[in-house]
């Protein structure tokens, strides 16, 4: 596995700028050549088959359709590692769990570009009669092949990718007939590498969003969506917003136009409110302030990234709520997990029912909206407060391109992942969640937070430590790893 | 010395790991997260390791820890203490089974999910006494 | 079976005035002598083991001390037909359910006060290895046997007896050591008979709350508690308070100081959250008036009380919503359900899941409230007018006592419950849900709602027909019985 | 004719039942809840009815039901025809078995949880035609 970008990609000169025409084409080239299934892309074909699409099976149409009837979809995660499983996983999905969205993620060896071991992966899963790999290895079964999933469903497909090296996965899937596709340069070369540097991610990405550009420009939309869930671990809302503008603003700036944002839920339902509604608010500010008028931006949020619990009652429970939480704050759509989640992928039926009880949930939250109640207007205003000055920060340090700033930032620890895996991430940013069960920042690291926010953060933290008589230190964050995945008879004894 | 196998990214736990280790008076190597099965081989040979902490979540743990014991074996780390944890499968099955499996590859130890790091610190000193004692590790 | 109260109870004159206590002394013999458990009652033994029982077992202390600290506490229903079988159900809700309070639901034969039907079932049970009977013959156990279930547990409990006479049942259940009984003249009588008269109906709990009183004499706090769930079936909460309120007031004249009061769910975040403020808050006011000023009164939040869902994920929302529901209420307690309830009797294992997801929901709900939600404010408000002008009438009605008001109110229709089964209510008043998933009034009946109450509900509910394009007529209220039980593929089809 | 056997008091079903049949264009008696299955004969006999549509929806059907058929039987209605539908069973057993259960018992048909209106109608207009040619009930 090699996870640099190759070699031509340093040839065009590193910026927020669109990568022009003839460095593209020549990567693409190189792109493909990379695995035997690069040959079967034909993208005339490939734009002909997305032409023949009902728009109901298109992403970007369906997140814009949605958005605007104020409803909220439901989509999964889910991929096996052989085409029959995938096949029957996805219409299972799409008949049973009634999703609008139906996903296709890939195998770890997929998204690390290792795809030897994936076709390894492939026949033991044949010969085990169950799958040995965590995701579909488009790769390997390449467009013409992968294309039988589009086939098999009667809603719009996404791919579920979490890597930082998407170049060849976003070929095929694209040429397959997904209309979407998940993964950004920021926050998947944080959450998912250790050695790759923040410039080749960008870069890998700029690929994909060129690549979506391209097919914009022959009439076909695609969602392209950021991942602003990040290390899935206690993520503010304003480390992930910050983000998902850098993000925003690095794709818009190749010329995608249907970009979705995600966020990762708080499980606090004021919170989370107030950061869907901020999130959609900052990135469009910041896309705006930099010419970017026409792109559209819709938020999903994400049922609970952290440890789940054990117990299937309690994990049944946060399902529910998370469609509670995704409808009430507005969200477009809903990323589901199931009551599996804490031990492993989940089977297709323990996905279904994941997607059911969201529905139900989100249903009955009717049209329920908290805009006017103080407590929203305050934590929304204080997320403003903490996102400007770090994206600020990072657009003045890059002397006002988004790309160099990100690098320069990332490298300074002026932008920071809380536990992130990736060796040029200083990670010294460290969350937990608050008295009132909001999370907050524990310790900034370099991050440039004003001090008026921090003291905020400081005082609600400090009154859970009081609360929960504990010292005010690392041991508040570490809780706040396990928090959720604890026992009921650890989170509420009985009472007396 | 600690780290997670293969292509996983999943680095949390064995931070928090790493961490009570070192609280629990351990020297502690941490290889962080994707780490193939050769680079816990050759720290282990640098660092003169007595245990290797192997993490695996994201599911292709048992692609991934086939013939881990063996490279040690090679290596003539013979005696080397390791352990595994975290989500070692692929979805929610039988632990007793797949605790089963990863003994059968060689490990000491496997630990299911939710396993909690005072649990792992005390089988650990457990099992360097017994060994003090000349057992493999301690009932 | 015989509906009507004893003959004795004729001897004292009908009002909210206490039971006189020669009266009271009377009956009591002739009620115990009905069946021959009735002769282990023992008052002063029955005073003696309460006395010895911690305070934790003690449910009006337990609600007193949840209300102080903010806590919702939960409880689910449940009765077996037999010792051994009810013994391990309230075993495993304690301990698996984590359950706050522990019930015991009563089989409907006893209910009825057909002890001998009720002994039979017993006999059948044994014989089937099964629960031939919906809850546990309690009379038929009498009061020592029973006993058997409170030291099987370390929780406070409570009896739940859907009948209207109630007077042998309480008096073996208080004996047997049981610090909490739900039941009311009003509500159960409009709800669980057929012919008894509202008066009868009303003594039959004029009696058990006496005996609440000769139990709080001796220095025994128990907990009444009133069931404003009514005929479950989309009881507006204007209904229910009313039926609180009036409830409230009989029990206080006889001398009860610690009165629950039961709503059923709306599903409707913020209706909920205002009718459980509304409801507290009406009923202090009306019994203040009436010179009570020192009856406790907590609200308890019912999962929802109409038709249930028949798929499992969709009822799992709905478990779980129904925590969330209470505790952003601000509920004392959240009386549970389990994803079995459309289908029968929960199994143990269902019930303490339904316990669990309910109280992982109520901890996932933090401390959030919207009191200051202006909606809120609207609906508490809108409450308040439609809840006043009945009770005044009802009062007016019956020269200021709230007894012969009530009789007369219901003859008059002035008094209306929805779908009752009892021949001397008009159930001509017809709840239906409005465009926001509210519950509103579609046909008042001769209830006395104001003119522009009514209005309100009106147009909320045209809006509904509109946008379901159906005629604004009685089939708002059947479609909306069925509402809750439809499937999400009715329910919530997916977009496109 | 229709009613809730035994001491039952959900009425809403039936209630919502008796509409439709109504609707439909029968001539609807309806007893109410809590009625004992002696006054269903009664009233079978004073009102000449055809069909009898019993709800039992509290756990006790099982109790309340037996001898059921018999009583009319004895009152010379042998060819009455019986519905009975609801939550017949305490608790979720399975429905072929409970329905079985019930036909055993003489009932013409017996309708599962979540039955709606327009099925009844549909299956009693079959059974009233399948008469009219000698069958007991359609096919
Ligand atoms: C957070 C999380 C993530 C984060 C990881 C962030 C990071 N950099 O660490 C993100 C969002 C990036 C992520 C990504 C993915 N994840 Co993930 N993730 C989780 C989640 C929700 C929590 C894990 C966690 O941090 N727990 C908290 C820590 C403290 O606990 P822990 O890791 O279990 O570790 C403790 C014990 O297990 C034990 N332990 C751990 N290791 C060891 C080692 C030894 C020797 C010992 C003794 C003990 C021990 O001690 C630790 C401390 O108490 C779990 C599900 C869950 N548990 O709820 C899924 C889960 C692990 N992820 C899963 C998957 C599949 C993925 C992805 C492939 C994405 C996907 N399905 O879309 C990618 C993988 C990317 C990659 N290449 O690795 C699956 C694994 C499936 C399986 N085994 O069947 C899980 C179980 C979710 C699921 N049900 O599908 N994930
Ligand atoms: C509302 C309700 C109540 C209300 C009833 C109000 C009233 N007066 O009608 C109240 C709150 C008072 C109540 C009380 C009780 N209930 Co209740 N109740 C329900 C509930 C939630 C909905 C019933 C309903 O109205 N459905 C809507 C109507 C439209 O549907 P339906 O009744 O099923 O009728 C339809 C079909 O079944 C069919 N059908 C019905 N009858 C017939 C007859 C024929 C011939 C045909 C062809 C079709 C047919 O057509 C109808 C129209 O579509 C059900 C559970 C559920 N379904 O979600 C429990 C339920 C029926 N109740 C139950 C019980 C046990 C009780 C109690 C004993 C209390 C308790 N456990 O604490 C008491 C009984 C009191 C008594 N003596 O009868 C149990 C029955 C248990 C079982 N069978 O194993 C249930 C299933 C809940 C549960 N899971 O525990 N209940």
């Amino acid at each position: 596995m090699s996870g640099a970008a190759p070699a031509e990609a340093a040839r065009w000169p590193f910026s927020a700028a669109p990568i022009p025409d003839d460095a593209f084409a020549a990567m693409q080239r190189a792109n493909l050549a990379r695995w035997p299934t690069g040959a079967e892309v034909d993208l005339e074909e490939a734009f002909d088959f997305h032409r023949s699409l009902p728009s109901h099976k298109n992403l970007a149409a369906v997140m814009r359709r949605a958005d605007a009837e104020g409803r909220c979809l439901t989509q999964p995660r889910g991929g096996f590692g052989t085409l029959e499983l995938q096949l029957a996983l996805m219409r299972q999905l799409d008949r049973e769990g009634l999703a609008d969205i139906v996903p296709t993620t890939t195998d770890s060896y997929t998204r690390n570009e290792q795809w030897d071991r994936a076709e390894a992966g492939i026949a033991e899963s044949e010969a085990a009669g169950r799958s040995m790999l965590n995701g579909f290895p488009m790769v390997c079964y390449g467009p013409k092949t992968t294309r039988r999933l589009i086939e098999a469903i009667d809603k719009p497909a996404i791919v579920l990718s979490g890597t930082s090296m998407p170049r060849l996965t976003g070929e095929i899937g694209f040429a397959a007939g997904f209309t979407g596709y998940l993964g950004s340069g920021l926050a998947y070369t944080t959450s998912y590498t250790k050695d790759l540097s923040i410039e080749d991610g960008l870069r890998n990405y700029q690929y994909l969003d060129r690549l979506t550009a391209v097919y914009q420009a022959a009439g076909i939309e695609l969602h392209r969506r950021q991942p602003g869930f990040l290390t899935g671990t206690n993520i503010p809302p304003c480390i992930a917003i910050v983000t998902c503008i850098i993000d925003a603003l690095l794709a818009a700036g190749q010329g995608v136009r249907n970009y979705g944002l995600e966020l990762g839920q708080t499980l606090h339902l004021v919170q989370d409110a107030a950061a869907i509604h901020a999130c959609r608010e900052l990135v469009q500010e910041y896309l705006q302030r930099a010419g970017h008028h026409d792109v559209f931006t819709p938020v999903t949020s994400l049922h609970w990234m952290g440890a789940w619990p054990y117990d299937d009652a309690q994990a049944a429970a946060l399902v529910a709520y998370g469609g509670t939480l995704a409808a009430v704050a507005g969200a477009v759509s809903v990323t589901t997990k199931s009551t599996h989640e804490a031990y492993g992928i989940p089977t297709p039926e323990a996905n279904a029912h994941g997607l059911r009880a969201t529905r139900m949930a989100i249903y009955l939250a009717r049209r329920i909206r908290l805009d006017t109640l103080p407590d929203f207007q305050q934590e929304k205003d204080l997320i403003g407060r903490e996102v400007r000055p770090i994206v600020d920060k990072v657009l003045e340090i890059g002397d006002g391109d988004a790309a160099i700033g990100t690098v320069r930032a990332c490298e300074a620890g002026l932008l920071d992942i809380p536990w992130s895996p990736n060796r040029q991430i200083k990670s010294r940013v460290l969350p937990a969640r608050d008295a009132d069960g909001c999370l907050r920042i524990l310790e900034p690291g370099d991050m440039p937070f004003p001090k008026d926010v921090l003291a905020v953060h400081e005082e609600q933290l400090r009154r859970r430590a009081e609360r929960d008589k504990v010292d005010f230190g690392r041991d508040l964050a570490v809780s706040s790893v396990y928090e959720i995945s604890e026992t009921l008879e650890t989170l509420m004894p009985p009472a007396g | 010395m600690t780290g997670v196998i293969g292509a996983d990214t999943h680095i949390v736990g064995n931070r928090i790991l790493s961490m009570a280790l070192e609280e629990a008076g351990f020297e502690v190597i941490a290889l962080g997260a994707i780490t193939p099965a050769e680079d816990f081989v050759k720290a282990a040979i640098e660092t003169d390791a007595d245990a290797v902490m192997v993490s695996s979540l994201y599911g292709q743990g048992e692609l991934d820890c086939r013939g881990f014991r063996d490279l040690f074996i090679e290596a003539g780390l013979d005696d080397i203490l390791i352990y595994v944890g975290g989500n070692l499968v692929v979805g929610k099955q039988d632990w007793p089974d797949v605790e089963r499996r990863f003994l059968a590859m060689g490990f000491d130890r496997a630990f299911p999910p939710n396993t909690r790091t005072d649990d792992v610190v005390e089988k650990l000193n457990a099992d360097f006494a017994a060994r003090a004692e000349g057992q493999r590790i301690a009932e």
